[in-house]
């Protein structure tokens, strides 16, 4: 989890970010099953576990609906500066 | 802006798709009967499955909120116009996983091979490559796209309306393959 | 509990609490933030507050990031200094 | 039945960590997808099924149900995980983001 | 300003962390809040309201009028939203896209041309036109009813597993700006329109609120629920059960109402006409 931690927070453009966080998401569900067998009470557990993989992509969704809507990396200004 | 994308959007405008996806364009609203029992039926039994308490008051919550929920979105998983699944294309569906799971396998093991190289950058070329498909329904064509983007060194970048495809994969051994059995797998389940 | 595992998540969470504050591109902090969420659903299941948990799950992985983009793509993706 | 577990569980360890160090080492962003896509989805499969054979273990109606649940969580991310990959990808091609590509024809 | 607001931060924090120094040692069991309040929390929950789960009979029960004004606080979240962010002035905008169905062309109106109707020939489209997406859309069709079927089930089974009002309707609003992402916001709103947001949004309240009023006819104290046992048909403890689960639906549906109504105004800026 440390790895995607540093595409996430150093990675060139939003998108690695956006991987990061796609690594992330799906590393946490089965970080949550494990914490429910360290408990013994998996039966809780598998509820969140199940609510992140019904909505884990609706975040990933709405930022590429942002790009599909705004295109390019560049803001509307016209200043053609990359944005990082 | 890609090609691709340029003629895919020219294709976009074409009149077909209207046909396939007519949820929009009825503003009436009508109630159809079959729709709703059988979504009825589905969310029953995942019901059950969610809540593994089979007393009376559990029950009766459980059909109260199946009717609520086949009323607001039976339409959505039986849209006008398109027709239904079948059981039958489901029992199909069921044969195709296995296979599909074996090159879900390799695909881990291929990539999983490219990643741990220490020469990588010279195994691997990234190209687009493009293709058209046969396959007529939006459903097959959803699964033929996730398919191609979970097996070996492909994704799925466009998958237009009119069977236009657009690949990205990672070196040349896995760009050959396409589209080739995995789309006669699927148009076999499908029928088409 | 392991307290090493909550110490490295307590850890990721500061992190990404920082990076989302330090980022100039508000949609990449809107995405920080997300995964922020993440983490911290993550740490409350660990302390044993199932239902906090189960709350940030949902606020966080289905709402929070939508809403919070779609303000941005209202308004302006970048911060003035 | 432990021994089961154990293998699959190491299994999917390794595809956990090829993913995270293949979302380092790939030179650019649709190639870091792969590592990302595929890996992080396999090795979910493979991690859930070992955890749902270590639940089903007293065998009674609750520790079925909880483990059919653990199954469908890998039914969910099988469905929306692809869709959340291509959707990056799309975002990619339309925000004008350039593909990598080999320069050895020079 | 910048270094002001750095010195009273810092301030605060120091004041925070002194005060913070005079609470009892972490997991301390003779510290006041577990020694006499949680431990009849715990013994006396399921004899009192016959619900497994602590958390939800503390939220519902015991403090309930800490949980109604939460929802009302997220009730007025929603209101302030529309009051600030909507705008029913109709300015006309400078090009409307509109399709014609039947040959797929898109016909570009500029300010001041005659508007088609919409009917089963026109559609009006969104100025950025973004192509049709199979993938997405499709998958959201496919997933949009199982989550809020779990949503249902997360309200419904608050009582032995975590979760509750407030969780099953954030999912359930999560399940309605999906379907708004992943087909557009116009077909959204007219699957369900502002004016049956806001009346579900007010409903929620009411439901709870009224709950309350109702224990009163019956000689009870407010939110006390056993006293709708004679209307129940059912004995005060499983009264006070029953009475949680009506609480939780009320606190549901105005928490995915509000949702609902916060996504529609953020991203159409008050407009209502193109969303994300």
């Amino acid at each position: 989890m440390l790895l995607p931690t540093y595409r996430c927070l150093i990675g060139p453009t939003v998108f690695d970010r956006l991987v990061g966080v796609n690594a992330i998401g799906s590393k946490t569900i089965v970080m949550l099953i494990l914490i429910g067998l360290i408990y013994k009470r998996v039966d809780m557990f598998v509820d969140i576990a199940l609510a992140y993989a019904m909505l884990n992509f609706i975040a990933v969704l709405a930022a590429s609906r942002y790009f599909q809507k705004q295109k390019g990396l560049y803001d509307k200004t016209g200043k053609r500066t990359p944005l990082i | 802006m890609n090609a691709a994308n340029k003629k895919a959007s020219i294709d976009d405008i074409r009149p077909d798709h209207n046909k396939n996806n007519s949820f929009h364009h009825t503003n009436k609203k009508q109630f159809a009967l079959i729709p709703f029992v059988v979504t009825f039926f589905i969310m029953a039994c995942f019901w059950l499955l969610f809540s593994g308490k089979f007393d009376g008051f559990h029950i009766f919550l459980g059909i109260g909120s199946c009717l609520i929920v086949s009323g607001i979105s039976s339409r959505l998983l039986f849209p006008r116009g398109v027709p239904p699944l079948l059981l039958k294309t489901w029992l199909k569906f069921a044969g195709y996983l296995p296979w599909l799971f074996n090159q879900i396998f390799l695909a881990n093991l291929h990539v999983l091979y490219l990643t741990f190289h220490p020469r990588m950058m010279e195994l691997i070329n990234p190209k687009i490559i493009k293709f058209n498909s046969r396959l007529k329904s939006d459903v097959s064509r959803t699964t033929f796209a996730n398919s191609i983007t979970l097996t070996p060194g492909t994704i799925t970048i466009h998958a237009g309306v009119m069977g236009k495809f657009a690949v990205h994969c990672i070196d040349d051994k896995s760009g050959q393959s396409l589209p080739g059995q995995m789309e006669n797998k699927i148009s076999k389940v499908f029928d088409e | 509990m392991i307290w090493q595992i909550e110490l490295i998540i307590l850890v990721l969470v500061v992190l990404f609490g920082f990076g989302a504050l330090a980022t100039k591109d508000l949609l990449s902090a809107a995405i920080l933030f997300g995964a922020y969420s993440f983490l911290l659903c993550l740490l409350w299941a660990i302390m044993g507050a199932v239902d906090v948990a189960f709350t940030e799950a949902s606020v966080g992985a289905g709402v929070s990031t939508v809403l919070i983009v779609s303000a941005v793509l209202r308004t302006t993706r970048r911060t003035d200094h | 039945m432990m021994v089961t577990i154990m293998i699959l569980l190491i299994f999917g360890l390794i595809f956990f960590a090829g993913g995270a160090i293949g979302i380092i080492r790939f030179p650019d962003f649709y190639s870091r997808l792969h590592p990302a896509g595929k890996l992080d989805t396999g090795g979910l499969v493979i991690t859930m099924s070992a955890f749902a054979l270590y639940t089903i273990q007293p065998f009674d109606l609750e520790a079925i149900i909880t483990s059919i649940k653990i199954i469908l969580i890998v039914v969910f991310v099988f469905i929306t995980s692809p869709t959340a990959i291509h959707s990056i990808v799309d975002a990619g091609i339309r925000a004008g983001l350039e593909p990598w590509e080999k320069q050895e024809d020079k | 300003m910048k270094i002001t607001g750095l010195i009273s931060l810092i301030f605060i924090g120091g004041l925070l962390f002194y005060g913070a120094l005079d609470f009892p040692p972490w997991g301390d069991p003779t510290s006041p809040a577990s020694s006499h309040l949680s431990p009849y929390y715990i013994e006396h929950s399921i004899k009192d309201t016959s619900v497994p789960n602590v958390v939800t009979a503390v939220l519902a029960d015991y403090r309930g009028y800490d949980t109604m004004f939460e929802t009302i606080v997220i009730f007025t979240a929603g209101i302030v939203c529309i009051f600030l962010l909507r705008s029913f002035k109709e300015k006309a905008p400078e090009s409307r896209m509109y399709r014609h169905i039947p040959t797929g062309i898109i016909l570009r109106i500029e300010k001041g041309g005659k508007v088609p109707h919409e009917s089963e020939y026109f559609e009006h489209i969104d100025s950025v036109w973004i192509p049709y997406d199979l993938v997405i859309r499709t998958t959201c069709r496919m997933i949009i009813p199982f989550i809020q079927v779990f949503a249902l089930y997360v309200i419904a089974h608050g009582h032995h597993s975590p979760g509750g009002g407030f969780q099953g309707g954030v999912i359930m609003g999560a399940s309605f700006v999906l379907f708004a992402i992943g087909f557009n916001l116009r077909s959204a709103i007219k699957q369900m329109s502002e004016k049956i947001v806001a009346f579900i949004c007010a409903l929620g309240v009411l439901i709870y609120a009224g709950t309350g009023v109702l224990c009163m006819f019956f000689k009870a104290n407010y939110l006390d629920y056993s006293a709708l046992a004679p209307l129940l048909r059912t004995d005060p403890v499983t009264a006070r059960s029953h009475g949680i689960l009506i609480v939780e639906i009320g606190v549901g549906m105005a928490v995915m109402a509000v949702m609902v109504v916060l996504y529609y105004n953020l991203s159409s800026a008050g407009k209502h006409d193109e969303g994300l």
